[in-house]
């Protein structure tokens, strides 16, 4: 059963992708129908996740002693959910919004694609595995970009792709050779049952989680991958690929890490750079989706900031700041991209008063940003205070005032990022309905701000699941945290 | 000494090809000019069956070792064997029996301007492709000398042989000036380690290396290292690659298709037999050459793959690129020994490169009947218009990446990445980063494929069986590959027992 | 009682989503599901509060708790006197304002956006008092910030209104950093997040830091300097709503969080706070005394006020505090619900230059803030009589005896308190006359306020003169907490001297200058000349700091992956260059890497 | 006789073929170094042959196979030169650069 | 110094003057003629080195056969008969400069790992062509045999190749 279990969680979205590739052929619609049925069959599935820790293990190549080993656990639960339930949604999404460029069933069938590589990163505990899974989502994302990405701009969407493409691939291959070098130190690829590895194997795999995750400086091809990805797109992308990163630091590298090594400060102190550099980054953005993107390097900077702080705490954090995140920028997206349908555009200088052209798209839009700036009571907050908290009273053997300094900037970055969102609010939301500046065009301008359509009820229901987790992972934050802090027993040394 | 007692069953499948080759020559000319397609393509039909039929019978050796023309020495030292069937040297016969078939399936369409002899033609191949599995088989430098230059010769004029073509008369001549000229440097380290050992069997070369000293020694280095660079001539290491692109793309496709993989899986296997049973007692001289070649081969493929756009020059650069990553575990060797896994893992990693650069070549092949320009654009919409060939194109390139969902691909480079790691971690990390670099033009290539062509018909072909079989054949072998890659690896790890 | 206290808690988010999902349905049922949403939790505010005033023991009870991080974090409830009183006051200025709400929004398209948040507002606020763990306690703090910017920025057309509320969101938040330390250190070093608990054990713990970090979230949530700017920003919002943040939500957070953790201040932090508090009452007095803006006088006074209240808590008059707490809660709705009808009967602007003579225009509103604005000089014997009185009286104890702080400190809080006292009753005095007195405008068409307005003035009238008989007995409601005697005959005498003294002096200046402004601002709207401070040392640098981080990523990160990309193909260029088709120069190359292979041999061996 | 003798008569020899490798336009003149190349290959070999008094003769044996090996070469380059007179009308080596990477963006 | 010696320097004079100008001269048919000089000395230079077959074979086929083919293909390239100037390339300096380094490096090479050792080639030699011969077929049996796979394939490709196209 168990082995049954996980199987057909890595292997129905697979099949269902191959399904809607060749429903979609002869109908775009059935083609998507059937994704949002297989999904939604997968999301059921998933639900009993929660119940039970599960787990396979079974020798897949021989001779390089790699196991098909997927374990479940409260660490990978909560990802494996949100996995398939922003899939869901992104299916539904797709019901209303076909892309300009058509496809709409190969984009389907490719997010199923992803969908299969992200369960099986967050499922597998055997290296390699996790490295494979790690690369399957790249392909499809790729297309997904290129090929879906900002009609307008063929150029930059290309070019973002294959940053994309290069930088992960980059990291992930830095990866597996630290994951080999562990090997040939430890004589196995079951992260299970490796306690220590040698510094370059941690730094190495710590490098290609950075670029994933991402970490200052290697976050470049976050900005552009998101601003030119479809919604959809970017919804994965920042939903669920860069949890990949996350999950991967938790699972993968902390149980590589000496805590009296310099490692985890040197990456504290990134993380933290990071948390700081993306709120200004977004300070100064003029593009919504790029002001989301740039969100998204502080808030897993702050993920990492907490993993680094090697404790328990930290990795509840983490795993809570990863869900909520992957939840509230979700949304954010699914905002950004509908305002982006309705207007053609995302650049904050030609947008404004959305509270008055379209209310309730715009009130979903605060909420997802009030949610992504830290407001307690949803679901962002638990996370950064608990990572402020992790860093604040790190492990032992790290160093505690390097920890408290970073961690009164990382909150100082908190602010930050209020700040930005709040601007972002008054340039968007608010203003007075008429035209913005005197040199353009005024019928133009106005055009701009013109009452739209309000949301559509299959956007309320795509959205809704990541409206109400919001509100009430933010209630009610033992859901999460009660089982990684099982999960983690005994990991930490 | 007396007359020596020869194992025929060792010695039948290079036998066989080279009577096949005989008799597509004898069919040939007592056949007359082709009337028909059926008639041009029984040439490729009769050297399929040959390469099937030694195949068959090479298959049958894979759990007895077998070893023939033996010297007996009755004084001192190893006793020395020029021929020895063992598993390595059937993983290879596997490669090239497989590549030749291949090829041979390619050259019906290489061959259909008319400007070719398909009689002669196949006879070339077959005698070639003998002289690739002698040589696999080879445990002396004599044998292996010979065996290189009988997968030399024949290729030199396969190259050349479309008449009045004068970019295939340029290939020709660029490959056979830049071989003779490796080929006598090889020869001058032959001598030297000859000089330096007093023998040229591998085992006893080994067995006296181990106690050379002195000013003798570094004669012995340099014949070791001179010998090299004959074979990493011919598997198109950096800095012996520059004819490569050239004579992929002056060559008929089938051609090129045939010097990536089987000729340049000849050379390897030189290089590997003379690496790891003549000199494993001079690791500390040639693993850090090695390397170097290695980290530089597959930067310098990489790098110029980037831009190009003509797709026999991409794959050309790819698989300068790809022969870097298959040298990678030579360069992480330590001790006095070639280990398994070094050996395994750079076999492992010819093998899946074979087949699915095999794969990539037939549909280049395919394409090149209609857009002999080869420009990346010709591919437009293929995907859409010919989704066979479409796909196996596209999931060769990714496998030569190294991505899901080719997972064969990924896994190959894993092999090879686990064999540095450590020992090398520095060339692991060049290695990391130049599959990064890599994957721009293979993921470039891989876009124009799903690109909806301007004209829907453009992109559709008339694609003949043997054609449809040699795609076919690969995509399927990189398909099962990729959901067992046990299959491959696991028996490349097992060559040395 | 326990599930009643959660319902009550429960009710006005409750309400906020009916009434926000009945939005533009239908306008009399949104109406009527928040006017009635808060009736309802006003009286279950009732039910929990009464039984806990006196001498009760404290009503603490759990309904949940995570226990897989340590300390717990959970959601506890602690209804003492202090939440007791507190509930009262923010449920029942809450209804108020809602029941006024009706009219004074009545043809406002936002209304149920409004109200909604309105609702959120005041559930937060009851959080924040009955919360006993501080994690919940950190929820309906923020909570109410983000509803309070919200609110500001209700007429988002506004740029001043834009630029409030980010400004109130901004500065309460950056102090709210302190709150969060605070509740982190606390929970470390007691092991528990429990108000209960952690003021009940202080013998083992050190509570300087996070007493002191509290003071720095109080600074920012009660307006206090440095941060005190953003409270009369706020002021583009709806009336209504000042009433709200100014008298029982928000910024009386500040003065409850300090009484409820009194246990934890020590001499270090009290010091702080009474620095602060008198700091701030002087110069937001003066500021009020020039400030042109009805609202913005009234604004200015609740920063003194607060400011008051802290002066109370540092010298250690917790009782006095808390007393002024409520009476203020009560005189300053009652002031800002008649600016409300002021500024509804002139047109809706705000400035007082727009006003004059309005006395018989609008009787109602002139009566009631005739009361609001004597309580809120020290009229005897309005209820801000009383409890001004207290605290100018334990501020005096203190500078005598010095039991907490060191004594120039301590007469230097005792001073700033009876000089904003004279402060006080001078705005106080210009504003009322300003409003209701001197030359009428006849262009401006006048209307007294719906009933709907009116009915809350009435009710706050009441309490804010018969508030004083709590003062006869201060332990029927706050119970052993409150000091025996907090009345004193010869305090009052002298202020009631003072308050006299001053009124008669702005009254003969109204008189001297024939109806002029006494006190006319240097501009016509005075900003604080530290916001200009701000500006130059916070805002500027971090916009330039952003665009540079812009630039950075643009020109420095990403030309490193740029740089990458051409670098790779820039080398592909340059190796490409020998890709020439002349075979001899390949055969160099084989002949020189040969050579190159050979010397390698000759180092290596 | 010093064994060096004939080995470095086989480096003169050998460096010579390099350069009329090198330097040699004609692709005629260009084999010709390479015939040089081997035979002082062929040198080497032998002599070691005489040194070791192989049993085998494995130097002598190996130096017969390169003469055969040379001129089967020789006959094949000389085909491959015809064609390139044929279709170029000339043989000049250095000037054969119709296949030189140039269609690269 | 043996009389073998002074016939080794001798033919080594020659051997490598001739080499010098097939790389040098200006005529084409001259550089074939002085190949068939250092060829020769080639052959004396194995006849004293006791490979009496080998030196025979040289004969046989690089002069007779291998230099006669190199003559043929100059005619059929309609090489002219008198001197030509543009016969090196212009990169010719650094071939120079390559080719000195070359014979440095392997000179000194050998020179040191062999300056001890003396060749005895006083003893009787079994350098004879039967000698030789009964190795090559029992011991090298196998390499002649492919050796007939690799002459047959030479020779079928050089006639392919030179078959016009349109036969």
């Amino acid at each position: 059963m168990n082995h049954a279990y996980l199987d057909a969680l890595v292997a129905a979205p697979f099949a269902t992708a191959l399904l809607v590739m060749l429903v979609g052929r002869r109908s775009e619609g059935a083609g998507v129908g059937l994704a949002v049925l297989g999904s939604l069959v997968i999301f059921g599935w998933s639900i009993p996740a929660v119940l039970e820790d599960r787990a396979v293990d079974a020798v897949w190549i021989e001779s390089l002693d790699v196991h098909w080993h997927l374990l479940l656990d409260g660490i990978s639960a909560p990802l494996l959910l949100l996995t398939t339930l922003v899939t869901l949604c992104c299916q539904i999404a797709l019901v209303r919004h076909a892309p300009d460029c058509g496809g709409r069933a190969s984009l389907a069938a490719l997010l199923m694609l992803i969908e299969s590589g992200v369960i099986g990163a967050f499922l597998a505990v055997d290296m390699v595995l996790f490295f494979l899974f790690f690369e399957v989502a790249l392909i499809p994302m790729w297309f997904v970009i290129n090929a879906w990405g900002d009609q307008h701009d063929p150029i930059g969407r290309r070019r973002a792709a294959t940053r994309f493409l290069v930088f992960t691939v980059l990291g992930s291959a830095l990866m597996i050779v630290g994951f080999l070098i562990v090997k040939a130190d430890s004589g196995t690829f079951d992260i299970t049952q490796v306690s220590s590895a040698s510094t370059v194997a941690a730094v190495l795999v710590g490098i290609g989680l950075a670029v994933k995750t991402p970490l200052w400086p290697v976050h470049i091809w976050l900005p552009d991958a998101h601003a030119k990805a479809p919604t959809v797109g970017s919804v994965i992308l920042a939903a669920l690929l860069l949890k990949l990163g996350t999950y991967g630091f938790i699972r993968f590298w902390l149980p590589l890490v000496d805590p009296a090594d310099d490692i985890l400060p040197v990456f504290a102190g990134l993380a933290v750079v990071g948390i700081v550099y993306g709120a200004l980054a977004c300070l100064a953005q003029t593009d919504l989706k790029r002001l989301i993107a740039y969100s998204s390097v502080g808030h897993m900077g702050f993920v990492v900031l907490a993993i680094t702080s090697y404790t328990t705490i930290g990795v509840q954090a983490a795993v809570y700041a990863s869900v909520a995140h992957g939840l509230i920028t979700g949304l954010l997206f699914f905002a950004a991209g509908a305002i982006k349908d309705r207007y053609g555009t995302g650049d904050l200088a030609e947008l404004k008063a959305l509270y008055g052209a379209v209310p309730r798209l715009a009130g979903v839009l605060a909420f997802a940003a009030m949610a992504s700036l830290g407001l307690p009571g949803l679901a962002g907050f638990w996370g950064e205070m608990l990572a402020i908290r992790s860093a604040l009273f790190a492990h032992d053997a790290l160093p505690h005032d390097t920890f408290v300094v970073l961690s009164v900037i990382a909150a100082l970055g908190v602010i930050l990022t209020s700040a930005y969102f709040l601007v972002m609010m008054r340039t968007l939301l608010q203003g007075e309905p008429g035209p913005r500046g005197s040199s353009r065009d005024a019928s133009e301008a106005s055009q701009r701000v013109e009452t739209k359509a309000d949301l559509h009820w299959l956007e309320w229901a795509a959205w809704s699941p990541l409206l109400v987790l919001t509100v009430v992972l933010g209630v009610a934050p033992g859901l999460l945290l009660d089982p990684v802090a099982t999960a983690m027993t005994g990991v930490l040394r | 000494m007396k007359p020596q007692d020869i194992d025929w069953l060792a010695v039948y499948p290079p036998l066989m090809l080279a009577v096949a080759a005989l008799v597509v020559l004898l069919v040939d000319a007592f056949a007359g000019p082709a009337r028909t397609r059926r008639e041009a393509h029984a040439p490729a039909i009769l050297a399929f069956a040959g390469v099937i039929a030694a195949g068959v019978v090479a298959a049958q050796m894979w759990d007895n070792e077998r070893a023939t023309f033996c010297i007996e020495r009755a004084l001192e030292g190893p006793t020395g064997c020029s021929f020895v069937v063992d598993r390595f040297t059937l993983v290879f016969w596997g490669i090239v029996l497989f590549g030749t078939a291949v090829v041979a399936l390619l050259g019906t369409v290489a061959l259909a301007d008319g400007r070719t002899p398909p009689g002669e033609w196949n006879f070339l191949l077959l005698s070639s492709a003998t002289g690739a599995l002698v040589l696999a088989a080879s445990r002396d430098l004599v044998t292996l000398l010979v065996a290189l230059e009988v997968v030399s010769l024949p290729a030199f004029a396969m190259a050349g042989l479309r008449h009045g073509d004068r970019k295939a008369a340029e290939a020709a001549l660029k490959f056979f000036l830049v071989s003779v000229t490796s080929t006598a440097v090889m020869l001058m380290g032959i001598s030297l380690v000859y000089g330096a050992t007093g023998s040229v069997f591998f085992d006893q070369i080994n067995a006296s290396l181990s106690t050379v000293s002195g000013d003798l020694r570094t004669v012995a280095v340099a014949g070791t290292l001179l010998t090299i660079v004959g074979l990493a001539f011919k598997v198109a290491a950096v800095p012996f690659h520059m004819w490569v692109p050239d004579t992929y793309v002056g060559a008929p496709v089938a051609v090129a298709a045939y010097l990536s993989v089987v000729s340049k899986a000849a050379g390897f296997v030189g290089l590997m037999l003379v690496l790891t049973y003549a000199l494993p007692s001079f690791t500390e001289q040639w693993s850090p050459v090695v390397a170097v070649l290695a980290a530089l081969t597959m930067t310098v493929g990489n790098v110029l793959a980037l831009r190009q756009t003509h797709a026999v020059r991409l794959l050309a650069w790819s698989s300068v690129a790809q022969a870097g990553y298959i040298l990678v575990p030579f360069g992480a060797v330590s001790g006095s020994e070639v280990g398994k896994e070094v050996l395994g893992a750079s076999i492992g990693y010819l093998a899946i490169y074979a087949v699915v650069n095999l794969g990539a070549f037939s549909v280049a092949a395919l394409v090149g009947t209609r857009h002999p320009t080869q420009q990346l654009d010709d591919y437009r919409g293929l995907v859409r218009g010919e989704p066979g060939a479409g796909w196996a194109l596209a999931f060769a390139l990714v496998a030569l990446a190294g991505l899901p969902p080719a997972v064969v691909g990924l896994v190959a480079k894993v092999v090879v990445l686990d064999v540095a790691a450590g020992p090398a971690t520095w060339l692991a990390v060049v290695m990391a980063v130049n599959v990064a670099i890599g994957l721009v033009y293979y993921a470039r290539w891989l876009f124009v494929l799903f690109t909806p062509a301007d004209d829907e018909h453009a992109s559709r072909y008339d694609v003949p069986n043997a054609v449809a079989l040699a795609i076919g054949a690969t995509f399927t072998a990189a398909l099962i590959f990729s959901v067992f890659p046990g299959w491959i690896l696991d028996n490349a790890v097992s060559v040395l027992g | 009682m326990k599930w009643v206290v959660l319902t009550m808690l429960l009710l006005p988010f409750a309400t906020a989503v009916v009434t926000l999902w009945a939005g533009h349905r239908s306008e009399v049922a949104t109406k009527f599901l928040a006017v009635s949403g808060s009736l309802a939790t006003f009286g279950l505010a009732c039910v929990v509060a009464f039984p806990q005033l006196g001498h009760a023991d404290p009503l603490v009870v759990t309904y949940t708790r995570t226990d897989s991080i340590s300390p717990a974090i959970g959601l506890a409830a602690n209804v003492d006197q202090l939440s007791a009183v507190m509930v009262l006051l923010a449920a029942s200025v809450s209804f108020l304002v809602q029941l006024y709400s009706v009219g004074y929004l009545h043809d406002d398209p936002r209304y149920p956006s409004y109200a909604a948040l309105v609702s959120l507002f005041s559930g937060s606020m009851l959080t924040v008092v009955v919360a006993d763990d501080l994690w919940m306690l950190l929820v309906g703090w923020e909570l109410m910030g983000a509803c309070s910017y919200f609110l500001i920025a209700h007429h988002w057309e506004l740029a001043e209104a834009r630029a409030g509320a980010v400004k109130a969101f901004l500065m309460t938040r950056l102090a709210d950093l302190g709150l969060l330390f605070a509740i982190l250190l606390i929970g470390e070093r007691t092991g528990s997040y429990r108000i209960s608990q952690v003021t009940t054990i202080l013998s083992n713990w050190d509570t300087s830091l996070p007493a002191l970090l509290i003071v720095i979230a109080v600074i920012g949530k009660s307006a206090q300097f440095p941060l005190h700017s953003w409270l009369p920003d706020a002021m583009p919002g709806p009336t209504p709503i000042s009433a709200l943040i100014h008298a029982a939500t928000m910024v009386a957070a500040g003065v409850f969080l300090v009484a409820r953790m009194y246990p934890i201040f020590d001499a270090d932090a009290l010091t702080l706070l009474g620095v602060v508090a008198a700091i701030t009452m002087l110069v937001s007095a003066f500021y009020a005394l020039v400030t042109n803006d009805l609202k913005r006088v009234l604004a200015w006074s609740t920063v003194s006020q607060l400011a008051y209240m802290f002066g109370a808590l540092a010298v250690g008059a917790w009782s006095a505090a808390v007393l002024h707490l409520l009476a203020h809660g009560a005189f300053k709705a009652l002031l800002f619900l008649g600016a409300g009808s002021v500024v509804h009967a002139v047109g809706g602007r705000t400035s007082m230059t727009a006003m004059g003579g309005l006395r018989e225009r609008i009787p109602d509103t002139f009566v009631t803030m005739t009361v609001g604005f004597g309580a809120l000089a020290g009229v005897i014997p309005l209820v801000g009589f009383f409890s001004k009185d207290a605290i100018v009286h334990a501020g005096f104890d203190e500078a005598k005896h010095h039991e907490i702080l060191d004594q120039p400190v301590a007469w230097v809080i005792f001073g700033a308190m009876v000089l904003t006292a004279a402060l006080t009753v001078a705005y106080s005095m210009r504003a009322w006359l300003r409003v209701f007195f001197g030359p009428v405008d006849p262009d401006v068409e006048v209307h007294e306020s719906p009933l709907t307005m009116r009915v809350p003035l009435y009710l706050l009238t009441a309490a804010t003169v018969f508030g004083g008989l709590v003062f006869a007995d201060p332990s029927r409601i706050l119970g052993e907490r409150a000091e025996e005697d907090l009345f004193h005959g010869s305090t009052a005498i002298l202020m009631t001297a003072l308050v006299a003294a001053v009124a008669g002096l702005v009254v003969f200046l109204w008189v001297r200058y024939d109806g002029a402004d006494p006190w006319p601002p240097p501009v016509e709207e005075l900003q604080p000349p530290e916001d200009h401070i701000y500006d130059l040392v916070l805002v500027r640098p971090i916009g330039a700091l952003a665009r540079a981080v812009v630039i950075n990523d643009r020109d420095v990160v990403d030309a490193y992956a740029d740089g990458a990309g051409a670098s790779a193909r820039g080398l592909g260029w340059v190796l490409r260059l020998a890709q020439n088709g002349s075979v001899q120069a390949y055969l160099m190359v084989v002949v020189v890497g040969a050579a190159a292979i050979a010397v390698a041999a000759g180092v290596l061996s | 006789m010093p064994l060096w003798w004939p080995l470095l008569l086989a480096s003169v020899l050998f460096a010579i073929g390099v350069y009329g490798v090198l330097a040699r336009r004609n692709a005629i003149l260009v084999l010709m170094g390479v015939e040089l190349m081997l035979n002082a290959v062929n040198i080497n070999l032998v002599a070691f042959d005489a040194y070791f008094r192989d049993v085998l003769h494995s130097g002598q044996t190996l130096a017969l196979f390169i003469i055969v090996i040379a001129a089967a070469e020789i006959g094949l380059a000389l085909a491959i030169v015809l064609m390139v007179f044929r279709t170029h009308g000339h043989i000049d080596v250095d000037d054969l650069r119709e296949l030189a990477d140039r269609d690269a963006v | 110094m043996s009389w073998v010696e002074v016939v080794f320097l001798l033919l080594s004079l020659v051997a490598v003057a001739s080499a010098l100008l097939v790389v040098t001269t200006q005529h084409l048919v001259h550089a074939a003629l002085w190949l068939v000089v250092t060829l020769s000395s080639a052959a004396g230079i194995y006849l004293l080195l006791a490979a009496e077959f080998v030196a025979w074979v040289q004969i046989l086929i690089y002069v007779g056969a291998v230099v006669v083919l190199l003559l043929f293909a100059l005619m059929l390239t309609r090489a002219p008969t008198g001197p030509q100037t543009d016969l090196n390339v212009k990169q010719a300096v650094p071939a120079a400069v390559v080719a000195v380094l070359v014979a440095a490096l392997l000179g000194t090479t050998v020179i040191a790992g062999f300056q001890d050792v003396h060749l005895n080639l006083d003893d009787p030699l079994v350098g004879s062509a039967g000698a030789t011969g009964e190795t090559l077929f029992t011991s090298w049996v196998l390499p002649f045999e492919v050796l007939s796979v690799l002459l047959l394939a030479a020779l079928v490709g050089a006639i392919v190749l030179s078959k016009r196209g349109d036969d």
